[in-house]
């Protein structure tokens, strides 16, 4: 039995390294606009589709992990200049609207363009390491380390550098930046594509792992919010923290109790974390 | 958000209510068997996006997990009736008992947060229900489902059967009427004037000695026993019940109607719902693949451009109207 | 890029002419649709042309558009036009109710031919019993011709007993007795799994474990963890199309499937084999009719490839117009469904809803030989629970190709029947 | 404690965060005295309605509402024990109609906020008080407004009317005149007297028009890095030096 908690929790982590990736755009639109992106799911799939057709026509994994990510900014800057940029000002409820209509439309076009039967990504590093009770894909551990590398990077940006430190100061106080000649237009626009970019290299990422269909986005999303909001909205390393433990938590009790009823404890406990802190276990007041 | 107390008395008001009155209770004879099915399915889909709009439109938190009470509803109704004693009504009250404790419960933890909090804490609460449902396969039957047999309907002295589609349409409008006048008159009464506040400014609305968060738990109760109502009128008129209803896909079906048809205005969820529904219906066989993507233009065109929707869009054109035309009124 | 969409448009009378006075009676609700004998016969197809079952909805509505434009150009049935309207289910339950009655309601469908998602086939059961109105279903959940169902209702497909009885025939031999059971939280999935050990047990299967994951499951690694790749020799997976891809790409992964096999519900449909990579080697499926045409035995050969040419499919089971993988090995069922009609409107005289008594009668019993009717071979349609028995196909993937490893015969997959629904009325 | 005393405050103090906002400070108030408090901005004015209002807890302290410590009170339950507020930055429903506005108030007012049965408009003696309230402050003309499409004075004018609804026994005004034109601002300060005279018998002002203050206020206190600087009447307090050193800088 040891063994097997083991390997639920080195999966654990590996999985909230991955599930951390695909959240963290979410978070970061949300601590920067405000924003409840509801397409957020819709994003990640696009974001396995370009990586599917990328790796079809051009053969290299790798360079779907670069085409991904600047492929889902662009889109990310049309969504923002075409619809959420008149929503800034309204109350927050408007742009949750707006996401869940993008959400249709995104959906919907990709149903159209790539399909509704599921195809698949060969795994890129086929290999497994040998460990505990089993192998263990080498694949996982690198989207896992690749995860955990970009996040520090992100964090990184915040801290040192120039847009990074924008970024933080409009999220502390709207007017005082724009009076201190921080062009806080383009520092939202730069944002949500950053915020998107991040799903579609989640997308990219999780693509070989699962398979590539439609519908997957629906599923992701769930789990995105759940982390999202136990974090806090808005905190990054909040949601590092809570993507691990939630997939850890989900992870051992699965090894327990029937894996529909380990799903459900996890979100018990994001439901006590929010009756406990109603702000999130990193969110300020 | 609709601008509240427009002088009731307007005539033109009245007006389009009874006539809309007339139209409803002679529809199912003049209506052919499936317009009128889709007609009764519409006053349920609306029933169900009032309740959406107790929350939404008139106290101003986007409660994103409806399909949780109109699941817990229907299940309510399929249990009495399967189960415990085979009566319309106490169907229809067990569906309203499980939608209502189940709102207090999780309103209680749920009014307490802000509102970005508020919409993604309901998602997740409803995908809990959708997850439990499909797991507790012997109670709800998952997927599948439980099929009833409608027992006949007992009105005081008089009985009908279920079986003539309407005398369930005459069922359901009435139980669709008593259940919107309620909402009508709690939202003309002061604790509802109240609650309006709440959407308008919370904290002012603290400091002139509302219990807001008193307030905000009525509500949320208030709207989720309607959104179970409704939800107990579906297997009254299907028979049939699954544990699909509480997918999210319904609550989001919820927003899309109120927000199109007039969020705050309590008429507008309903005609949202019949504008929708009935696109959705004959539209659908040409346009199938376009469809969701006009309904994503749709909403978003809307809560940019018209945010009070078809009918707070229309209502403040007359008031402008009416207003500039009085004399010397001051627009 | 991506599949082209089917040519034909969604809504499609194939004998328009008489659609005029269809439409007026719905227009002005005439209280009864008043029709004379000549009218031509309504089939409505409830399709998921939407959501996850995209794939199999489109190659349904195919086939059966295929075969009423058949039958038409062959004089129709009994001198009569059939006229044949789809409409989209979504793969949704509310959606499926909701055009079902729009199918019999407004489109004044005599006959149904039904989704293949479980959901809406025992949602639909009693509708269809209230309206009088015979439907076929396409879904292989064992409830649909046993307590969900009602003499209303047909299947003119094995169920996933059948489908469970010929793996265990067929595996049996090769493989060991343990396996491990891993299904989604669904009716099917349950089914697939029960139905497998109801198999294995009697001959001295032993199960190792059994679990059910949530819908939409992304990571299986979780579940694949509890599995001791050497303590088992069967993986039971009770998921249905891109589910059943990423459970045999994760055991792959995690090193499982050196020995161990991996047993599906139902042949992907839409999914080509090289999809599965170097997991497919050790994926098994049940599969309910041939899916390429080398699979064919020889006197069914013929009349395979009248259905194959009727709905654009080529030999290796791709669409012959984008080369996109096709489902020959289950939408036959469709196709089929819309001649059992024929038959039983032939046998019994049909004339309109009011014979519906009749045609039920002569279809319960009702064994029909293989033809252009029925490509996938002869069938009988048992009285007591209208469930057809047909031969049962197991298929492997073997180097990215689906292989036939048997065919079992109907005899073979025999099991009392559960219900009665001749003592219903009529 | 002697009966007439409205409202006292014993040592109140709250620090933000090392910041001492408010420093022991001790005020009290009594039946039909109208006091005004000054101070440069920063002093705590503001932060000392916060804290009698309910939106802040303090650090430590206590206050004292006609005999009762509401120090702990939600400010619902403090508004209702008959303490109201204006804000500085005007707070007022602004999709509301400007009748509804002061309606809500006036329910309060009259104790039948929580009726969910009977039409509010039905209720004949809360919709003549609101008439009342709207006629006094002039503004009954546009009662069937939107409160957002009000001036700017007429804004002000109506954040104080729904201060009274509520038929506080002591009101905090929070810079009535800020932003309004001279002449609106000796029209609200002559209704604001006239009010303290007939219907609101305490007030609290906090303001920095000394005309404002020597028209309405017979005693000041001067708050200073949230501590009383000084108090007493008018005219002592304005030729206070203390007071002119914190207003105009040294003296030459």
């Amino acid at each position: 039995m040891m063994e097997l908690i083991i390997s639920q929790v080195v999966n654990g982590l590996v999985w909230g390294l991955i599930l951390a990736l695909i959240s963290i755009g979410l978070t970061l639109i949300y601590g920067q606009l405000e924003i409840v992106n509801v397409a957020h799911g819709a994003l990640y799939t696009v974001g396995a589709v370009v990586s599917y057709y990328a790796f079809a026509s051009m053969g290299g994994w790798v360079f779907s992990l670069i085409v991904s990510p600047v492929v889902l900014a662009l889109l990310g800057l049309i969504i923002y200049l075409t619809t959420i940029r008149f929503a800034l000002g309204k109350p927050p409820i408007v742009t949750v609207i707006i996401t869940y209509g993008i959400l249709f439309i995104l959906e919907q076009t990709v149903f159209l363009t790539y399909g509704g039967v599921p195809r698949s990504i060969p795994n890129p590093i086929p290999y497994n390491i040998p460990f505990i009770g089993g192998d263990y894909p080498l694949y996982r551990v690198f989207c896992a380390v690749f995860s955990a590398l970009v996040i520090f990077c992100l964090m990184g940006f915040l801290k040192w550098t120039r847009y990074g430190l924008w970024t933080r100061a409009t999220k502390q106080d709207y007017e005082t930046a724009m009076n201190m000649g921080i062009p806080v237009r383009r520092v939202y626009a730069f944002v949500f594509c950053l915020g998107s970019a991040l799903a579609g290299l989640g997308g990219a990422l999780a693509a070989p792992i699962s398979s590539v269909t439609f519908t997957m986005g629906h599923s992701i999303i769930i789990d995105a919010f759940i982390v999202v909001i136990m974090a806090g909205f808005g905190s990054v390393i909040g949601t590092l923290v809570a993507s691990l433990v939630i997939e850890v938590v989900i992870g051992v009790s699965a090894a327990f109790v029937n894996p529909v009823m380990a799903k459900v404890i996890g979100m018990a406990l994001m439901v006590v974390v929010l009756f406990i802190r109603p702000e999130g276990l990193f969110g300020e007041e | 958000m609709t601008t509240e107390g427009q002088t009731h008395s307007s005539r033109i008001g009245w007006l389009v209510v009874i006539g809309v009155a007339i139209c409803l209770l002679v529809a199912p004879h003049v209506l052919d068997r499936y317009p009128r099915y889709i007609l009764t399915e519409i006053i349920i889909w609306g029933l169900f996006a009032l309740g959406f709009d107790i929350i939404f439109g008139k106290t101003g938190l986007l409660n994103f997990g409806m399909s949780s009470f109109f699941g817990l509803g229907a299940y309510g109704f399929v249990f009495a009736v399967k189960y415990v004693y085979p009566s319309v009504w106490l169907g229809i009250l067990s569906g309203m008992a499980f939608a209502m404790v189940f709102s207090i419960v999780v309103g209680w933890i749920v009014t307490r947060f802000s509102s970005h909090y508020f919409v993604v804490f309901t998602i997740v609460i409803s995908m809990i229900l959708f997850l439990l449902a499909m797991n507790l396969r012997s109670i709800t039957g998952a997927d599948e489902g439980i099929n009833i047999r409608l027992p006949n309907l007992q009105v005081i002295a008089w009985e009908f059967s279920l079986r003539s589609p309407i005398t369930k349409y005459y069922l359901i409008l009435g139980v669709a009427a008593v259940a919107f006048l309620v909402v009508w008159l709690f939202f003309d009464s002061p604790m509802g004037r109240a609650v309006v506040a709440i959407r308008e400014n919370e904290a002012r609305a603290q400091m002139i000695g509302y219990n807001t968060a008193h307030l905000k738990l009525v509500a949320y109760t208030l709207s989720g026993t309607v959104a179970g109502l409704a939800g107990a009128m579906y297997p009254l008129l299907n028979s049939t019940t699954s544990a699909e209803l509480f997918f999210w896909i319904l609550s989001g079906k919820a927003v899309l109607w109120t927000v199109v048809g007039g969020a705050g205005t309590l008429w507008g969820p309903f005609l949202g719902a019949a504008v929708l529904v009935s696109a959705e219906d004959a539209l659908s066989s040409w346009l199938v693949d376009f469809y969701p993507i006009l309904v994503g233009v749709l909403l978003i065109a809307i809560i940019l451009l018209a945010p009070k929707g078809i009918l707070g869009t229309l209502l403040e054109w007359v008031a402008d109207r009416r207003a500039s035309m009085e004399p010397g009124g001051k627009s | 890029m991506g599949n082209q969409k089917t040519g034909t448009t969604r809504r499609q009378f194939i004998k328009t002419g008489l659609l005029g006075a269809g439409a007026l009676s719905i227009g002005i609700g005439f209280p009864a649709i008043v029709r004379g004998k000549t009218d031509p016969i309504r089939i409505g197809g409830l399709m998921d042309m939407t959501g996850q079952l995209y794939a199999f909805g489109t190659w349904g509505h195919r086939s059966v558009e295929a075969a009423v434009k058949r039958l038409n150009a062959q004089g129709g049935i009994g001198g009569r036009e059939v006229a044949y309207v789809m409409e989209d289910s979504a793969t949704n339950v509310q959606t499926g109710l909701r055009k079902l009655r729009k199918l019999i309601e407004q489109d004044g469908c005599d006959f149904i031919v039904g989704p293949c998602n479980s959901g809406i086939n025992t949602a639909s059961a009693p509708i269809v019993e209230q309206f009088t109105t015979p439907s076929f279903a396409w879904g292989t959940a064992l409830s649909i011709t046993q307590d969900k169902g009602n003499r209303f209702v047909f299947r003119g497909i094995n169920n996933i007993r059948h489908g469970m009885v010929a793996l265990g025939k067929i595996m049996g031999s090769e493989l060991g007795k343990r396996y491990y059971c891993l299904g989604a939280d669904y009716e099917w999935g349950r089914s697939v799994i029960n139905e497998f050990r109801r198999v294995m047990d009697p001959i001295g299967g032993k199960m190792v474990g059994e679990e059910y994951s949530p819908v939409g499951t992304e990571d299986f690694v979780p579940y694949l963890n509890k599995i001791k790749a050497d303590d088992v020799d069967i993986l039971v997976g009770g998921y249905f199309t891109g589910d059943i891809l990423k459970l045999a790409r994760q055991a792959y992964e995690k090193g499982l499937l050196k020995k161990m096999q991996i047993v599906g519900g139902a042949m992907p449909t839409g999914i080509a084999p090289k999809e599965f990579g170097p997991a497919g080697n050790a994926v098994w499926f049940t599969s309910y009719g041939p899916q390429r045409m080398v699979d064919v035995p020889d006197p069914l050969k013929p009349f395979n490839k009248v259905y194959r040419d009727a709905i654009g499919l080529d030999d290796e089971g791709k669409d012959a117009k984008t080369g996109e993988e096709g489902s020959p090995s289950y939408s036959w069922t469709p196709w089929e469904h819309v001649f059992w009609i024929k038959r039983g409107i032939e046998k019994s005289g049909w004339k309109s809803k009011d014979d519906v008594g009749k045609f039920i009668q002569a279809l319960e019993g009702m064994k029909v030989e293989a033809g252009d009717g029925f490509p996938q071979g002869a069938k009988a349609l048992r009285a007591q629970d209208h469930q057809v028995f047909t031969d049962q196909y197991v298929y492997k993937i073997q180097d990215n190709q689906y292989q036939l490893k048997g065919i079992v015969p109907a005899k073979d997959l025999d099991y009392p029947s559960e219900v009665d629904y001749t003592k219903q009325k009529v | 404690m002697n009966n007439d005393v409205v409202l006292r405050t014993e040592q109140l103090s709250i620090t933000f965060g090392g910041l001492k906002a408010l420093n022991g400070v001790d005020f009290e108030i009594r039946q039909g005295e109208v006091l005004a408090i000054i101070g440069p901005n920063g002093a705590g004015k503001t932060t000392f309605f916060n804290v009698l209002s309910g939106n802040l807890r303090p650090s430590n302290g206590r206050v004292i509402f006609k005999g009762e410590d509401i120090t702990a009170l939600a400010p619902h339950e403090i508004c209702r024990r008959g303490l109201s507020r204006t804000y500085q930055k005007t707070s007022i429903f602004q999709d509301l109609t400007v009748f509804e506005n002061v309606r809500l108030g006036a329910q309060i007012g009259h104790g039948q906020h929580n009726s969910w049965l009977r039409g509010a408009l039905s209720d004949k003696a809360v919709v003549a008080v609101v008439e009342e309230l709207l006629v006094m402050g002039g503004l009954d003309h546009q009662a069937k407004q939107p409160a957002g499409t009000l001036s700017h004075g007429d804004q002000r004018l109506l954040e104080i009317l729904i201060g009274i609804s509520t038929r506080p026994e002591l009101l905090l005004l929070d810079e009535p005149s800020a932003g309004l034109s001279a002449k609106e601002t000796r029209e609200i300060t002559r209704w604001v007297k006239e009010l303290s005279q007939t219907t609101i018998r305490n007030v609290i002002i906090v303001e920095h028009d000394m005309d404002v203050i020597t028209e309405l206020a017979s005693a000041i206190y001067v708050l200073n890095y949230g501590e009383v600087l000084c108090q007493g009447p008018v005219g002592e307090v304005k030729c206070n030096p203390q007071v002119q050193e914190i207003y105009l800088g040294k003296s030459v």
